[in-house]
């Protein structure tokens, strides 16, 4: 069934809206903004707040009804694709198919020094209540740190003989976050070590369905659990696994 | 975090000017109370009908009115209302034989007639009259009990309780907001009336859908919410307060419903009506007397509005107007038989953000209330006039505003919207304006114990400066008499007229054999002045 | 010259957006929020935010590169079609123009008794530094205050021969305003008095481009002052005067 | 509204305490301040070049490098720099005989060869260097008096400052912003630089417009923005401040480059280049102490960095360890010649919202903070860890960091991004951000001079322990050295060591014949310890 937006009623496809123009404030800027609101659809719009941000700017806060609709049960979603599982059967998955420990590299790429994300997912520590993968017997984790050359990361990933990489890219201006994860994944793939590779990316402004076009196994995003990777890694090298 | 605490002798406080603001409330109060004695009104009368069961409406669509009117305006006519409706209602009942709503009925289709009774049946007509009053004032009584049993079973709610509003218009549409509303952390849902029902001179009936930008109160509205409130309240492990407005040209009806609906709070102000609604002023003070007296056997906390006075006047300006009104309320609450925990005095943070100074302002102005008033279950208003449509700066503004109201001990925070400035709530400004209050009680409500505020300082001078102007004020108040200081504008930089505004021809004078068991049942129960 | 919001950097488009759906929180409901962002013309949207509003709703928070630009030149702008004019001007232009004082009517009307707009236009206290209509020697004003019903107004712009006819509402909700104010012009119609009255409507969430549609001859918006309502109604009677 | 104050004495604290933290500074700092005179880098000696007038580059494109860099690496690789980098040079200006400049050019090109002159000849040389060095000096010294003038001229802005960054990568779209911020009310303007700019062992040339959020620190983009800010500040009556980040491998380069610039302050801190860029510790504590003799003499105020410590570490766990780095910080800026009313110490606000208390606790920890250094300009940072995309809660919280910097009289107040969580600050984030702060300074600093804590209340407890195990840490540190504190992780919780990180390679140690006019002229006029 098609939704709308909620505001106090159902379908009255109520929206809030703020963002800046490029035009000194004037009931002509007001118009402006009315006439973009109108074009991205909305009806009834109302600019409930307009202010000048110096000689040449103006910044609005506007509501209007939007004529647009969704039909949640239509949209694709990227479901988990694979199982939850615990500790001990992360660590039963990897002895029994791989007969040794699971080789996982880690670092944060190009110039993005944020490593409180990655560190979330590898270190013994952990995050919101689940240890790292540090912590998993069967993993064997090299923490590269920040701001890792793509170069260095092969060299590592040949020297350990990594299963999996993780790359961890939290800057995004100018799409910092694309190009950075897009030169780790050439730079792998010149070296002929991408196919046998387990290839994640990770961070805050990333959404599952990226995964396709950076040429990535899995991305994982905000709040994302070190349990969720795990258990990704798991599937990947088994299969899924019964429940 | 500290449990819940009402900081008390945080500021240096001229506490004889205290008493001596209270000593100017009684002396100004006296003529209220005689006139509320001495006189009754069209809707006390209606609100004794529906207290003995008496309900219903005869007539379709725009035509449809309801029953305790229809009862009253023939009573009214063929006996008239000075020694009430009671005696008469009740000697058709005797005369017909059917039982009260059926006889109701009858008389408002015109099937019956009305008279006083014989001087010789009085006294049977009476004692039946007074039975029926008992039944009806234990139910009340009964309602209050109900809820310290729910309470009880449910789990109280830890104060302070955030009060939020719902106003779809629709009945169907706030249900399921309110009840969004309490599992996200809300404990008061006060159900907004629709514009323009505080000047009917009737309750509407049924369950309403058409509302604008608030509810139609009627008695099955009220059933529904609370049902719905109840509800949820079992769920969450917390006992959900409702509340409405008892205001209006129907005030002591709306009382008697919400006492027999368990309503738990009642916006209920001794001149709201008249400043706001131009509501004539003879009529509010009878009514707010019997609605008070109602909501005192029903356990009901009232809340006044002295918040109101800061939307027309000016925060700073007129701040002692608010403390003054406090003061009156206190004492109409009290003579009517409220008990010092049930008069929730309303103030509000209103002060320009603009004005320098303005959050220690209204600090000063909040703890000058929690002072003066120590035990009252002081309800907390946020910012309304000064909210733009810069939603942002005005989530920061009740931010502030709930600062305030953990560092000052405010029992009710009535959660303040950022949409204020722009419509009524959408389900998620409620949501995060409780996001809002709980972290700033969470963050600082341990502070309501911690702070001082330095001696002679600009807190305590600017304390001190308003009680001295409020003082001032009733010492003036005084001098003119109540209804002289409205026609003045003294409060709300608003002008009234003993005689005018809407609803006076509804005030009767008692005759000297005014009957009404209710009311002398109600009086003796609360322990009201009689 | 077209022109797109203005995040950090000339048209790069950024817009804030946030709204609920009837969704219960999921991955679904934050990909039915992404599509719906589509939808109105939004790229590379993310949900910055999203939290589950009781068991059935989600809220939203958005930014998104809108594809939609807007020439600030190609707009249709009400400018004010009347010079504003200082207290003395307006007098002497109806002195000149009526040899009498201007009769004006002003009401909140339907249920609606938000009185203190109207105040501010009408009293002598005025608004925003400027003294109300009442200050103006050359007019004469009635005020009727809140909850005004419409043959009211009919009947004291009859007794009051009234010249002027100023309708204030605040109230919006399921559009009362709309509502309430063509009931005053199909009122005064049925009187046959709107012909020759000057009729003005005002509240803070009209737009001035209204007037056509409710059949008034001016509307006002937030903010009003009252000596653009006093200027408008000099204009009225005396055409536009030289400045 | 009152005058900017700081209120001191708040709290009661232990005085001795304070002394006793002060004393193992110095107890611990004297290991630090010895590898410092001891040592020199290739940045430092980069910086005396660019001091006596060494700039531009040579080379295109990715093949670019700075003048400064060649002559430096020839030099090491000809004569090696434990002596120095000035004699060598100034030994070819006076060999070649064509200014510095082209000198330096011409050795880059590699068409000069360099050598440590003949004994004979030394004197000479260093009489010719001095003589320069001298020059370069009184034009740092020269800053501070353009800086005093101006200020002067064009009006001081009000404290509290606040400080904006801007951070578009490109300096074109900063001007017009940063310019649009000191119109809203900003006082300091930061542009924050490119990823990865701090681990680059060189500094780039010229104007830029491709940094990844955040603009390349280049000496052409520092005169550009300080043309703008000046022009700006004209306009408005206002000085408008201008600030960057010494920090990274090039911090001495920065450094100097600031000061010839006029910028007004700089983030410059003893420890922050090791823990969050991993940059070897040796180098940035030589670094860090030519670096601040540069600022005290260029009359910059420094800001430390002990706020990222709470990015990693927990903001309520490791209080105390932002406190002990202050003490440190302290010392080690006050031995390189910073007067106190330059040492502008960084704290935050960050803990969790969640966290119970959340706001009564950062009220301690700011306030301890006033009390230990009463004299400092303080920069107080707002929430970041904490900022999610719920812009709303993010604006509210911003709004209660801007109080309790409003009630502890923090002196330059970071504006916290309501988008903190989402992307680099929007023009229009800014601006909301100052209207933020402009209400609740205007509303609530009038109240620095009022509250008072109950004695022996939570505020005061809580103030008393973070100062106990600031105090036990030091100890801890002053048993194993600060090498040995870091190699811990008794910093935001982060591992490095001695050896570890990058640039160790470009320490040297000094010889016994290290020969710097310009360092010890620095360390005479500010009086820096040698
Ligand atoms: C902490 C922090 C810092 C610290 C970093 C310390 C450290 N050692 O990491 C310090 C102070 C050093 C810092 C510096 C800078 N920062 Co910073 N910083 C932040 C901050 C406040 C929090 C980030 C954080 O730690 N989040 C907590 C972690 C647990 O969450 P997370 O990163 O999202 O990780 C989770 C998921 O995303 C996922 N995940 C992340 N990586 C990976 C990888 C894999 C493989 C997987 C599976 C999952 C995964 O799992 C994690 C757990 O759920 C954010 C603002 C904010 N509130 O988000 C800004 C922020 C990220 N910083 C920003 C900037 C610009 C900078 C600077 C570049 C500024 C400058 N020019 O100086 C510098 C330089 C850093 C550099 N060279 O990269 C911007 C980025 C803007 C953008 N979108 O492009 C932000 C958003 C602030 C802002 N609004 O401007 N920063
Ligand atoms: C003050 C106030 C009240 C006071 C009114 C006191 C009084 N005597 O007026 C009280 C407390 C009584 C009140 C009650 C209610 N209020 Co009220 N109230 C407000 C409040 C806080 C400020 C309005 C105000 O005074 N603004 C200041 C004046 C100067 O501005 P203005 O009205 O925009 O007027 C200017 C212009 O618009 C223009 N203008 C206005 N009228 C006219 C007319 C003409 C001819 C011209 C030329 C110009 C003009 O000129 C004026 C000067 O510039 C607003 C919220 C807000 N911050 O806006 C809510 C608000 C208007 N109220 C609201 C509601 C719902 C109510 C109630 C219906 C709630 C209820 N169900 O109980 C009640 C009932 C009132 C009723 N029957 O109408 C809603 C309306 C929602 C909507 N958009 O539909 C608002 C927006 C609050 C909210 N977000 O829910 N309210
Ligand atoms: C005391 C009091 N009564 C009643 C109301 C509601 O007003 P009405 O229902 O008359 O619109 C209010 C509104 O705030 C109030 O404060
Ligand atoms: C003391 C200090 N130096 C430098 C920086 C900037 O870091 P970088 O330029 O190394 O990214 C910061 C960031 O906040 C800081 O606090």
């Amino acid at each position: 069934m098609e939704v709308k937006p909620y505001g106090d009623a159902r379908n009255d496809g109520l929206v809030q809206l703020s963002f800046t123009l490029p035009v000194p404030e004037s009931e002509r800027a007001r118009q402006a903004a009315l006439e973009l609101a109108r074009k991205m659809g909305f009806q009834r719009c109302q600019v409930v707040h307009m202010k000048a941000m110096g000689p040449d700017f103006t910044f609005f806060v506007m509501y209007g009804s939007t004529s647009h609709s969704i039909d949640p049960d239509l949209v694709t979603v990227t479901e988990r694709e694979f199982p939850l599982l615990t500790v001990p059967e992360i660590n039963r998955v990897i002895r029994e198919s791989l007969k040794r420990r699971l080789v996982v590299v880690g670092a944060c790429t190009g110039t993005d020094a944020h490593t409180v994300g990655l560190d979330a997912i590898l270190s013994m520590k952990g995050f919101a209540g689940d240890k790292g993968l540090e912590y998993l017997q069967e993993m064997q984790v090299v923490n590269m740190g920040a701001q890792v050359d793509p170069g260095d990361i092969v060299e590592v990933v040949r020297r350990e003989q990594a299963d999996a990489v993780l790359i961890s890219q939290v800057v995004t201006q100018r799409d910092a976050h694309i190009v950075h994860l897009t030169q780790v994944r050439e730079a792998l793939q010149t070296a002929g070590e991408r196919e046998r590779l387990i290839l994640v990316g990770g961070g805050p402004r990333f959404s599952p369905e990226q995964a396709a076009e950076l040429g990535y196994d899995r991305i994982f995003g905000r709040g994302t659990k070190p349990s969720e990777v795990a258990s990704f890694l798991a599937h990947r090298i088994a299969g899924p696994v019964p429940a | 975090m500290r449990a819940f605490e009402r900081p008390v002798g945080r500021l240096r406080i001229d506490h004889d000017a205290v008493a001596e603001c209270r000593e100017l409330a009684a002396e100004i109060s006296a003529d209220v109370e005689s006139l509320a004695r001495s006189n009754t009104t069209v809707s006390l009368e209606r609100a004794c009908l529906r207290l003995v069961g008496v309900d219903g409406v005869a007539g379709d669509g725009s035509e449809a009115a309801p029953t305790p009117n229809l009862v009253v305006d023939r009573v009214r006519s063929e006996v008239g209302l000075e020694r009430g409706v009671l005696i008469p209602f009740f000697n058709s009942v005797a005369q017909g034989g059917r039982g009260i709503q059926a006889t109701a009925e009858a008389i408002a289709a015109g099937e019956m007639t009305v008279s006083w009774p014989p001087e010789r049946e009085l006294k049977g007509v009476l004692a039946a009259a007074t039975a029926e009053a008992l039944t009806a004032v234990d139910r009340v009584a009964a309602a209050a009990q109900e809820r310290t049993a729910r309470i009880g079973s449910v789990g109280e709610a830890a104060k302070p309780w955030f009060y939020e509003i719902v106003a779809t218009g629709n009945i169907h549409e706030d249900i399921p907001q309110a009840q969004a509303a309490a599992r996200e952390g809300c404990d008061i849902v006060a159900v907004i009336r629709s514009t323009g029902q505080s000047l009917l001179d009737y309750v509407p009936y049924g369950a309403t859908t058409d509302g604008f930008a608030g509810t139609f109160a009627t008695q099955e509205n009220f059933r529904l919410m609370r049902a719905a409130l109840d509800e949820v309240g079992q769920e969450l492990g917390r006992y959900i307060r409702l509340t409405n407005y008892a205001s209006g040209l129907c005030m002591p009806e709306i009382a008697v419903m919400a006492a027999t609906e368990r309503l738990d709070m009642m916006l209920n102000d001794c001149m709201y009506g008249i400043i706001f609604r131009d509501i004539n002023m003879q009529r509010t003070f009878v009514d707010q007397h019997f609605s008070r007296m109602v909501h005192a056997l029903a356990g009901i906390v009232i809340n006044t509005g002295e918040d109101n006075y800061l939307t027309t006047a000016n925060a700073v300006d007129a701040a002692h107007t608010v403390l003054a009104s406090h003061f009156l309320n206190e004492r109409l609450a009290s003579v009517a038989g409220l008990r010092r925990e049930q008069i929730g005095l309303g103030h509000a943070f209103e002060i320009d953000p603009e004005v320098p100074d303005q959050i220690a302002l209204e600090l000063a102005h909040a703890q000058l209330v929690r002072e003066c008033f120590p035990d009252a279950p002081l309800k907390y208003m946020p910012p309304t006039k000064h909210m733009t449509g810069n939603i942002f700066q005005g989530f920061l503004l009740d931010g502030m505003f709930n600062l305030v109201g953990a560092l000052t001990g405010q029992d009710i925070i009535l959660l303040g919207m950022m949409t204020e400035g722009v419509h009524t709530p959408f389900l998620s400004d409620r949501d995060l304006a409780l996001e809002n209050a709980s972290y700033i009680f969470r963050g600082a409500a341990t502070l309501a114990g911690e702070i001082r505020f330095e001696e002679g300082g600009d807190v305590e001078r600017r304390a001190a400066q308003v009680l001295e102007e409020c003082c001032q004020m009733l010492r003036k108040v005084a001098e003119v008499g109540m209804f002289g200081a409205i026609e003045a504008g003294m409060f709300a930089d608003t002008v009234r007229t003993r005689d005018g505004g809407k609803g006076l021809d509804g005030v009767i004078r008692k005759g000297e054999s005014y009957l009404n068991p209710i009311v002398d049942l109600l009086s003796d129960r609360v322990g009201a002045t009689r």
